[in-house]
């Protein structure tokens, strides 16, 4: 059944959205026209421009709010999330024990030139995230951490060399779509290399959706606010299915 | 935290006050108005609307003669009640329709009209009374949290709208909801009827649109295991009908000045003074906490130069409710964060004021609101400005805190906006809970000599307006730079001489020696 | 010569721009991805939804960056201010004594059921604001402040009586389109009665443009942050002109 | 504001640093590293880029053999000076040619070697002291304006956007600008040529790029009246030839720790420690600040618990400065607010440990961070944890603040967001400009409590430091949860032993004991 949701200000079916901007132009009258007829040209009904100002010379700063007519049936929004496998560690533990009877070998990495390795580590480390303990800390599991700036290449040679069942990459920095072009670098080269169907392979990071993920070709994402046991999870129960 | 400030400045100032109250509730016991009349027969069980949508009370009051009137609607009705055996709300319907007249009962005798009445009066009072039990004992059940208590306000026009938006704040973290009112409802002599879609800028006050948004309040007290309190204006030309509607629908706290409507909506001070003062007799009565104006002051005018005038209207409102018989814990005495945010120091003016309040009414639930005036359609500065109100309310310990919206400049609050600016409160007050508690001033310093100044000058207009009288001191631009004449301003008709046998069951009932009780 | 303008990030031209909105769904990684795709359909390329979480039951609040591909010829926007007359009390006092020889007379009120009398007042009284004295202080002018909630019908009784040579019409309160009808309704009564034409007619608010003033007809529009002098300006250099 | 703490303990953790880094610097007499023979040719005037763009310094000292090396390339290069009477760019230039090489210079007498070098020395020196003059003058005809000083960055990888960035940043208040570099350029065992326009999470530090902004930043300064700073990075692989281009080009601080590159950039611990004390001393002279990164330890830890590293750091990093000759003035400590939002009276703990480095380090310039690990995709909750940083800044009184982004954890700052952050420290600092001076805190309180366990803390781990010896101690984990080996990590094959008559021009003339003179 199709259910068209808008945004919401007070009332339904407002549309009311609140943008800011900067112009690169020199604050007046005729700028907050501009940032006005902007809006309006972003398809904004009603828009005002509540606030204008100069904050540089030949930059001005612009809050505008207005109505969309947009809506989105949410009814077609397929964004199935890698969480919903939900499992204790225990739980994870023993059910591998029960059909795996080995642990389980796991490989993490910051990709590429990416040095943040605060959020894999939140998911390997013994010590984990949330009070929700991290791989390391498994039964389960046989974890490497391979740290910062690890290049696609690297990654795939141990992941071939140590028969690793699980690939975990992460990306942080986003800019100008690195963490893109790096996940699709991974995928690429684990399919010449023959080893992506025989790889449980996940990412994650501050702005992987499950949903760009699947379709970099992966198993897997994560994003923000992820905790170990979600990834798991996804692991272990990926791998006692097949 | 202390601020040492001079005790003897503050008791003289109360003195003062008192002084300047004596007068006024001289002349208020010798006077009724038509709301307080309508009061008494919504009290008694009177309600509905005839013709044109008129409400019953409104009909029967217009309907009494001087003479009636002067004794009080609850004789004449009586009369009635007593002649006819009609409950009052079939009672208040016949005489609506034009079937009855209460003329025709002037012969009935005055004991057996107070007789009846009194049993109504006694079944109205049982049921308010019962409702403020209800009230402790879901508190009880569902404490409702630590203050300062986060209070935002919901306002789309249409109830249930309003009731979706005070639900989703409560799960925000809202500890009170404000129902605004549609503007100029204040300046309607009489109460709309039944739920209402349309309202502008906020919407009417009704009893339907009470319960709908007190009961979904109580649901939702449930499912958070914390009671949400809920609110609403009694002042304008229907202030103690509002009080006596929030009394039975259960509401916790009502906004209630006794110079706000004379002030800032141009109504006759001798009809606010009277009303104020039965409608208070009836707030405490119910254990609704008023939430007094003197932010008012502050929107219009320059907040540095008005911080006296909030303060010394800030006694008056004590003196005033005192005489109504409020303990100080129902007493919210306003004040407001409206230093202009490009003053240097600004922040530590609102400290010295916001903690002098503190000392000077340390009972009283103080209502602190946020920055208004100042705020602009940037929305990011806007919620910075909230930040520093939510950090001086949680170091001076205010309890009703009014959650400012970084959208203040812009639209009533959106949805989203309330839950921003309840995540700013909560933001605040946790990382800075115990600060106030871990530093204190220096003697001497910026801050407590501004609140020694602020003191002083407050004591030197109430002495101003003392030697003046109130009336006189209101009519000479002594608040908020309005000049208002004892007998101008709307609603003045409304206002009447007691006949020296008047009679009001529940003044009689709730007066306040005896409401020390409540 | 055109202009075009695009909103600026860090790099021009890179059409950055931030959104917030509230979605009355539930929150899950479904509800974000729904926030995305409405604001592709807004028209923003890479939609990144930074933020996105349950405010309520069934609420959800999201903070979207994403590059509108949308510009502006900043050389087509007409909107000449009607603050360009600039001069000070003195010189205006000096110029309507010369050039009338008489006391201008201007009414201003809130109209409609608007009760909010500061922004007018700021511009009438005395005192005035921002250290820019107010009309009444003017030699040259006759102030007579009407105050709050003035019906149209009233301002224009007065106005018509009174004779008066220029009308100040304030509206704060915007809902519902409530400032669009009151100033329209009174520009029609005016001509209506045939007052229009004798009339220096304008209009103030922290909504309201010179340009919206002028297409409802009326000769101009203050918005936010007015001083006084800039009305006196347009008022004194309006009637010596003509 | 004075929180009471025990001066003992805090001379206590002095000797303890004193101890700590006495073994460090006799290694550090002992040796020498190719970056600091390359900054040394960069002072004598060699620069530009040979083949494949690898800069001419380094085509010089990689060309030397292990025997020249170990005497400083100075000699090497001094002979080749004195034998062919060339400029040293011109002969940087036929060096990098192969039209010459150093091995053909090896009989020059070392004393003509030296003569002339110095003479170039000399030259180099007067050159940064006019700069540091120029400085002086500039700051005393644009009074750069109050601390907290607001430092923002740009980073747009494009030296020219980040120059219209650092305009627009100045004239909305920034007083410090620093040009993020590249992501990765500390791990470049050289340093990058000329203007560039393609950086990764930021623009790389290069000669030409500074001048540009310096060049932008003067004139903005002019038409300001106003000073504005201008910073960059001496860390990582070429630290001291940072340093060089730094006092050349009069940037005004750098970020320089004595252990940063070790812990989080897995730098040789021998080669940063060598690394460090030539670039102390030349930043000693040019009037640089430097600013150390404790920060660090937050970002990567929990903040309440890494408390006591960041001042144990803290020390270590002061008397690692001192015997560089650095004035306490240069030395600008660093520390975070980094404490977790959610916790509660998390406030309380941010502003003991800002008042604690107040008190220990008087004289320092201290650098705050702004929060960056808990922010969130949440712009507006980020804008107010940005805020209780600026009100933590200014009633601390730190120096350098850091202004935090409310898009801290989306994107390196748009030209709007460093707007809205420079807005945001400014109405803070000055809502409460004063407020620090106007509170104290309750003796025995949660602030100082915590003060004093911190203070506690330190001394005990640098007690353990002490014990184990410094690079011992960093094998162990004692700093920042990680191990890094002595001879392991980054940049480890550039590290040689001096032979016993090495020899350095600038080192000779800077030497901590007649540096005192900066
Ligand atoms: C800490 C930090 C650093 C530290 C990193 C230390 C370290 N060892 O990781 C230091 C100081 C070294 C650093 C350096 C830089 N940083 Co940095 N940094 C941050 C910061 C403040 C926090 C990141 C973080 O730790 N988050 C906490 C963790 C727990 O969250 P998370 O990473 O999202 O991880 C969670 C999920 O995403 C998920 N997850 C993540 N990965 C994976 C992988 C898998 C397989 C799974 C299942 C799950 C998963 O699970 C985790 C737990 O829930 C962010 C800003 C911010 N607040 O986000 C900037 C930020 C990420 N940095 C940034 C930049 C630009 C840099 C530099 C390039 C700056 C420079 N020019 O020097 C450098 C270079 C680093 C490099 N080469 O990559 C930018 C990136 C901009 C962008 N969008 O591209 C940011 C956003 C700051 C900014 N606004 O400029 N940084
Ligand atoms: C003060 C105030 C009040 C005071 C008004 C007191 C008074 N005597 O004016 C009180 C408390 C009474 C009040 C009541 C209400 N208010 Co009110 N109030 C404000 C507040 C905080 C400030 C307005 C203000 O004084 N600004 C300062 C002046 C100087 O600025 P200004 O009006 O823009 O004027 C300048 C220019 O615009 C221009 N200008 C203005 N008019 C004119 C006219 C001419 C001819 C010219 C040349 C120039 C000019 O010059 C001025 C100087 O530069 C705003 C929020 C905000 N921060 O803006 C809400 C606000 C305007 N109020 C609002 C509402 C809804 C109400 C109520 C309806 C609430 C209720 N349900 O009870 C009531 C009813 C009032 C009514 N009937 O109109 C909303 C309006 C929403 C909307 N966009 O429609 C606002 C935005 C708050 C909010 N977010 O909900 N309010
Ligand atoms: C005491 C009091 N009553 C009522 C109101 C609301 O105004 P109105 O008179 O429009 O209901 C306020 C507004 O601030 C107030 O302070
Ligand atoms: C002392 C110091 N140097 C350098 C940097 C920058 O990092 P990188 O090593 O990438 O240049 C930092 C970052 O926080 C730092 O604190």
């Amino acid at each position: 059944m199709s259910r068209i949701v808008k945004p919401y200000g007070d009332t339904m079916n407002d549309g009311k959205v609140q943008l800011s901007f900067t112009l690169p132009i020199e604050w007046s009258e005729a700028a907050d026209e501009a940032a006005r007829q902007l809006a309006a040209r972003m398809g904004f009904a009603d828009a005002q421009v509540v606030e204008g100002r100069p904050i540089a010379t030949g930059f001005s700063f612009f809050v505008v709010y207005g109505s969309t007519p947009h809506g989105i049936d949410f009814s077609t929004i397929a964004a199935p999330s890698a969480k919903t496998h939900a499992m204790s560690m225990d739980e994870i533990d023993a059910l591998v024990a029960e059909r795996i009877g080995r642990k389980i070998r796991v490989a993490g990495a910051c990709i590429g030139t990416d040095a943040h390795t605060v959020g894999i580590d939140a998911i390997l480390n013994m010590k984990g995230y949330k009070g929700d303990y991290g791989l390391e800390r498994y039964k389960s599991f046989e974890v490497h951490n391979l740290g910062s700036q690890v290049s696609v290449e690297e990654f795939v040679r141990f992941a071939k060399e140590k028969q690793m069942d699980a690939l975990l990459a992460s990306q942080v920095v986003t800019q100008k779509g690195s963490d893109v072009k790096n996940f699709t670098a991974l995928v690429e080269l684990l399919e010449a290399e023959g080893l992506r169907d025989r790889i449980v392979l996940c990412c994650g990071g501050p702005r992987v959706t499950n949903l760009l993920a699947t379709e970099l070709g992966y198993d897997a994402g994560f994003g923000r606010g992820t905790v170990p046991s979600e990834v798991a999870s996804f692991i272990a129960s990926r791998l006692t299915k097949a | 935290m202390e601020l040492s400030i001079d005790l003897k400045t503050v008791a003289a100032c109360r003195e003062l006050a008192s002084a300047i109250v004596e007068p006024v509730e001289a002349f208020i016991g010798a006077h009724s108005t038509v709301a307080v009349e309508r009061s008494v027969l919504r009290l008694l069980g009177v309600d509905g609307v005839g013709a044109d949508e008129v409400p019953v009370p409104n009909l029967i009051v217009d309907a009494l003669d001087a003479q009636q009137r002067s004794h009080g609607a609850a004789l004449a009705f009586g009369k009635a009640l007593a002649q006819t055996g009609l409950e009052p709300a079939a009672l208040g319907d016949r005489l609506a329709s034009g079937e009855l007249d209460l003329h025709q009962f002037d012969a009935v005798p005055a004991a057996a009209a107070r007789e009846v009445a009194r049993k109504y009066a006694k079944r109205s009072l049982d049921r308010i009374s019962q409702r403020r039990d209800e009230r402790r004992e879901r508190l009880e059940r569902f404490p409702q949290g630590e203050p300062p208590l986060l209070y935002v306000i919901v306002a789309s026009g249409n109830i249930y709208e309003d009731r979706t938006a005070a639900v989703a704040a409560a799960e925000a973290g809202a500890q009170i909801i404000a129902v605004i009112r549609s503007t100029g409802q204040s300046l309607l002599d009489f109460v709309p009827y039944g739920p209402t879609t349309e309202g502008f800028g906020g919407t009417y006050a009704t009893q339907a649109n009470f319960k709908i948004v007190r009961e979904a309040l109580d649901e939702v007290s449930e499912r958070l295991g914390r009671y949400v309190m809920l609110t609403n204006y009694a002042s304008g030309l229907c202030m103690p009908e509002i009080a006596t509607m929030a009394a039975i629908e259960r509401l916790d706290m009502l906004l209630n000045d006794s110079m706000y409507g004379i002030l800032f909506r141009d109504i006759n001070m001798k009809r606010t003074f009277i009303d104020q003062h039965f409608s208070r007799m009836l707030n405490a009565y119910s254990g609704i906490i008023i939430n007094t104006g003197e932010d008012n002051y502050l929107t219009t005018a320059d907040a540095v130069e008005q911080a006296p005038a909030v303060l010394a209207s800030q006694f008056i409102n004590e003196e005033f409710a005192h005489r109504a018989g409020m303990p100080d814990t129902q007493i919210g005495l306003g004040d407001a964060y409206e230093i202009d945010p490009a003053l240097q120091d600004g922040f530590l003016f609102q400290v010295a004021q916001a903690q002098l309040a503190r000392q000077i009414f340390p009972d009283a639930p103080l209502k602190y609101m946020p920055p208004t005036k100042h705020m602009t359609g940037d929305i990011f500065k806007g919620h910075l400005i909230d930040a520093m109100f939510n950090l001086t309310s949680v170091m001076t310990r205010q309890t009703i805190h009014l959650c400012g919206m970084l959208t203040e400049a812009i639209h009533t609050p959106f949805l989203g906006d309330r839950a921003l600016s309840i995540e700013n409160a909560r933001y605040i007050m946790n990382t800075a809970r115990h600060f106030g508690e871990e530093i204190s001033f220096k003697p001497g310093g910026r801050i407590e000599r501004r609140a020694q100044q602020v003191l002083r000058d407050a004591h030197e207009s109430l002495q101003r307006v003392a030697d003046q009288g109130l009336m006189e001191a209101i009519e000479a631009r002594a608040f908020a730079d309005v000049s208002r004449p004892p007998d101008g301003g709307r609603g003045f008709d409304g206002v009447f001489e007691r006949a020296s046998d008047y009679w009001n069951p529940f003044e009689e009932a709730l007066a306040p020696a005896s409401a020390g009780a409540a």
